[in-house]
């Protein structure tokens, strides 16, 4: 599935390379820069939108998380399917989603992924493996586990990946899926995006344990701390995670330490975190400027090359804006679909 | 339907179908607490296990809501789980999966997926086990808009809606009354189907329509034979499904007996008869009405231990034909 | 009545309630997610931290039914929580704690302990938030012998009826609109009670009879208003409480109007006009009634996310004036 | 609150001696072995009326763990209090309730102490500090937090004790509730009463750790494994755990290994236990046989006095049975008693 980088042609010593540049072919790793980049322009157009009144309700920005969604995605294949949480737009990029319908979705239009209905907490593209965002804190935990059953049982070869976050590290669906999901042996790895607050709830005082990984050893199963604004560092525990799924020696639990910028959602007065903490993360580890940062130091790309991924970002969002404005609108008479496969 | 018929209790008809089902679809699984080598709280799973492996008769932990979202994850992506709580009560622990997942996936993404899921819920009095191993639940699922809800009354129905329910693409609770388990009736072999929202003429009269659900329905008969030997001719209506409600039925004998009583187990208020009672006091039929609507429900307390509370907390015979003898004679 | 009387919204009168009830009896703690520096998800506990600190304003980790059992436990052992959850659909992740617990420990240990707890339920839709952040499950509740539930519908109510709850024995639950936080209305000063268990006619009318809760005592006032204008005159009934629902005050409204219509958020079928209907349609007031009784529900369907689906999925004006006129004019 | 065992007569160097002589006078120490007596004829007692048809519903014995039931309330005082669960009658006992009022209560009469509402799986007495038995597993886990959050704010100085079983430690409950306590350090003791199956599950095939008590470490909070058949072992875990959580240093999780002799329940095929293993452990590890031999080795009492309390026991049952027999029925006007405290 993956190459050697051309990195190779760097004067460093391969073996000393960070893994993914071992791991992953030059396109590859420029792609996940793309998309890393497409998951934060992203969520600026669509705060940009919402500031705007052209998206309404609310939605959970995951800007400064984007390497924990990418890199945990980039050893997945299209079949390989992940259960998202309310902080899911980058999930559902770095799993192969199209913007444009993920706008219209935003939108509340017809081509939007889930028709309007969804909105940005029920963002979903079933077709790359995203079984969907979830509105309620730890909903996606059993959901995983039972996608995991099916591969399982059906032999199908999938691994789940299910993120979740911090505060839902403390949901009794936490506890009940992790140990299913060892005692069953099944293809799933379990994601904590640990951003050190469950909305204005820091770790220390929600969470019995200095570490969300630390709870792996009450399910007898590996668990693993990375710094999850490291690219390299997170796509190699997901990479040994999803190879130890795949031969069907059961779960991981992967606990990425990283940061979200904004507020919890639209309605947060931001009263418990310091702006000394957030400039400190947002100067001094933003997960695309180390990246990037790397790319350059390892010869892998040069400053224009970046320059016009980022531009090409750009465009692709600013066509998804466009795509999302000018679709149509659900008629009323539509309300009632789909609330059955088959009406009774 | 010319299979042969044969006398089985109601839970033997469950396990029948649950074997015909896995028989013919390998993705059909059972999961539930001890339905294994126990064979189910109930006996219903029975040695199942022995013919269709551990791996296709799971006995989950106790995590009620880990175990029924495993079930909703399960069905979305290939597999038809039947999954048995050990009690309905403990659906009180599994409501988030059931309700804010399973009912409304399909909908909340725009029909992308379907949640082919069975879920079983033993309910309902009279076996002594009080507060919390005695609730009829119904009316909480019958609520939620993206489930389908049934509550068969006789082995026939629930062999014949269990592989309805099976075959169904949608998520279907049904609501099994655990005094019906023992109760025997006439089954075919091999597989039929019952329809899933359909209610059933049980006993067909012309001075009162009695609407019942589940084990109300055999006191509705009885009360019904009662009534006749005084004169009053009582039509018994089996709902069997209480989303969706089928109005065209219960419509039909309302206007032609004028005169309603609702009986359910579950507590009165906001019950399954409040339903039945206000669906027909807003149709057509209410022209038709030369009475009250009468419901008898469960009592607004919970269920008791003492047998002879427990008893006197849910409709009973006498009841029925006091409530049906007095509308008919226009005695309030 | 003496104390001085300003505008405060909703949110403010809740705020306030807790605040005299905490002041007046340590007992008294709050209990929730992010309540504490953060100010609640809809900012109704606010500043309350900085007078009460952290020991009486409890932030809670993510744990619904954990924190709900906590709430439990500590009711039963001497101290006076309000559990405060984020959204009422996650009620759903607590059932088991509310219903299994909270509403029957009382009744299950034959009277040795009072649960006197308090919880609310921020519900509705009118977000944008969508299927898993809207939901209006007051009925489920309803259902539920042991519990009073109540939906006030104003900023007087709610700071009456908490304080009210907060004061009674047993397990109270609050739904409260969230659409309703920022609406202002008259709140005097100081403590009141408004009581749990009564109705309350907002406007009288003798044509027809709108029996509303929450958010929807306020579109049918407005229906009210414009039936006015077309000279049908309605009257409309605040309900309140809906366990115990206060017959007395709607079979009067009914035996004078003989025309009803009950108008609610939640889920058509089994939501809480069905009950209201029902217990109309069984009562003397069935004699008067001239019409059959509407129900204007929510739509069967999970709430959707776009704004004007959602819209559409509950009821609004437009829709109490035609179902008002319709009636009275013998349209059907 | 206690003093030192009468055993100093013995030869044996008194600081050798297991935990509870040195800890308990000669009175306390029989006063155990009588209330262990006392739990095994009560359930047997209880078990005999049930097979006459004196006693309907179902009910849930717990001969064999008698031990732990006694051990951990040893260090008790009577304002402490417990949540107690489904298997509960030792629990009830060990606390202090009277059979009399027990057996009134499995008989469904108005002198029982539910009033014949709640039966064998809602027994309680919360005069002792019983807040109840639980028909839901894992229900009592956050209300024994609850009552431990009353007892920190109002500084009573209770200690809460939460008994639940091994299948419970599966419930998302558990997890909840353990997590709150240790944040919050709250005087509570969890008592994992590991009989080795969930009704017919094993914690092997259930439950992803060896031991319950390694799920302590999720907590930061001590985990200790007993034999719960040993009643020194379990009084001495006991106390350790209530000293600290009275200190005001927070909850500790025991785990004390037992057994059941009987079926889960009254319908209990018995499918998943071998014969030879519920031998063994009535043969070899029984708690009160093992028990009596201590008392008579340590020369703490005769045979002859054993004897005794045998007898008074069973006479206290007989009682407790003709008192139940006698009481009266509660009337069918009192349906709707105590659902509420105040009716509306
Ligand atoms: C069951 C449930 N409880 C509470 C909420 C409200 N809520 C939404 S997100 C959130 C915080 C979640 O924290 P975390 O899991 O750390 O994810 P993050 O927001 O930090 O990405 C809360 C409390 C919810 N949606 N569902
Ligand atoms: C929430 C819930 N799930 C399932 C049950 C049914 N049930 C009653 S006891 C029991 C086994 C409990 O096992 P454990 O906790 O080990 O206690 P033990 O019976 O061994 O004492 C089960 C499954 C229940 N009462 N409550
Ligand atoms: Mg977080
Ligand atoms: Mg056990």
């Amino acid at each position: 599935m993956s190459g050697r980088a051309r990195a190779m042609q760097v004067e460093t010593e391969t073996s000393n390379l960070p893994f993914i540049y071992r791991q992953y072919e030059r396109e590859q790793l420029l792609d996940a820069l793309r998309k890393m980049h497409l998951i934060r322009r992203f969520e600026e157009g669509a705060e940009e939108c919402y500031m705007r009144g052209l998206i309404h309700g609310t939605m959970h920005l995951s800007i400064g998380q984007e390497a924990s969604a990418m890199g945990i995605c980039m050893p997945l294949v299209n079949e390989d399917q992940i259960t998202s949480t309310h902080r899911g737009h980058g999930h559902c990029i770095a799993k192969g989603a199209d913007v444009k319908r993920m706008f219209a979705e935003f939108f509340g239009k017809t081509t939007g992924y889930c028709a309007g209905r969804g909105g940005s907490m029920h963002i979903a593209d079933v077709s790359t493996g995203n079984l969907g965002a979830n509105g309620i804190v730890g909903g996606g935990l059993p959901i995983a586990v039972g996608a995991a059953l099916t591969a399982k049982r059906l032999r199908t070869g999938k691994v789940v990946v299910c993120f979740f976050g911090d505060g839902a590290n403390n949901e009794g669906a936490f506890h009940e899926a992790l140990n299913m999901a060892a005692i069953w042996k099944l293809p799933v790895v379990f994601v904590c995006e640990n951003n050190g607050y469950g909305m204005s709830t820091s770790t220390a005082r929600s969470t019995a344990v200095a570490n969300v990984a630390d709870r792996a050893a009450a399910y007898s199963m590996p668990g693993v701390i990375v710094d999850g604004n490291v690219l390299s560092d997170v796509a190699e525990a997901s990479h040994d995670a999803v190879e130890r799924a795949r031969r069907g020696d059961g779960p991981t639990l992967i606990e990425c330490k990283t940061y979200r910028y904004r507020g919890h959602s639209k309605s947060d007065r931001n009263r418990y975190r310091t702006k000394d903490e957030i400039d400190d993360w947002m100067t001094n580890r933003d997960p695309i400027k180390r990246y990037e940062a790397q790319l350059i130091e390892f010869g892998i790309a040069t400053s224009d090359e970046l320059e016009a991924i980022r531009n090409s970002v750009q465009q692709e969002i600013d066509a998804g804006i466009e795509f999302a404005k000018a679709s149509p609108m659900p008629s009323i008479d539509g309300l009632a679909d789909n609330v059955y496969t088959l009406e009774a | 339907m010319n299979a042969p018929v044969r006398e089985i209790s109601y839970s033997q008809a469950i396990q029948e179908a649950m074997a015909i089902a896995m028989e013919s679809d390998e993705r059909v699984i059972l999961m539930g607490e001890d339905i294994g080598v126990y064979g189910g709280a109930f006996q219903v799973t029975g040695d199942l296990i022995d013919r269709f492996g551990p791996d296709r008769v799971m006995d989950t932990p106790i995590s009620e809501l880990g175990g029924a979202g495993v079930a909703v994850g399960a069905a979305v992506t290939g597999l038809r789980p039947i999954f048995e709580f050990q009690f309905s009560d403990f659906a009180a622990l599994a409501m988030e999966q059931i309700v804010n997942q399973a009912a409304k996936m399909r909908y909340m993404l725009g029909g992308a997926v379907s949640v082919p899921l069975v879920m079983r819920f033993p309910a309902g009095s009279g076996t002594g086990a009080a507060a919390q191993h005695s609730q009829s639940l119904e009316a909480w699922l019958g609520h939620v808009p993206g489930l389908k809800v049934i509550q068969p009354a006789t082995p026939h129905d629930v062999k014949g809606m269990l592989l309805a329910a099976v075959a169904d693409p949608d998520p279907v609770m049904i609501f099994e009354h655990k005094l019906l388990y023992k109760m025997k009736g006439p089954v075919p072999e091999g597989h039929y189907t019952v329809p899933l929202n359909k209610a059933e003429v049980r006993r067909e009269g012309h001075d009162v329509s009695i609407v019942a659900t589940s084990i109300m329905v055999h006191k509705a008969l009885e009360a019904a034979e009662v009534l006749a030997g005084e004169g009053v001719s009582a039509e018994v209506i089996d709902l069997r499904s209480i989303r969706p409600i089928d109005q065209e039925t219960v419509i039909a004998s309302v206007k032609k007996t004028s005169r309603l009583i609702c009986v359910y187990e579950g507590v009165k208020t906001l019950g399954v008869g409040a339903e039945i009672s206000a669906m027909i006091a807003e149709s057509e039929a209410f022209d038709y009405l030369d009475a009250p609507i009468l419901r008898l429900g469960g009592s607004e307390t919970p269920i008791p231990y003492n047998p002879e509370l427990e008893k006197a907390a849910v409709p009973q015979v006498p009841e029925i034909v006091d409530a049906a003898r007095g509308l008919v004679r226009g005695v309030r």
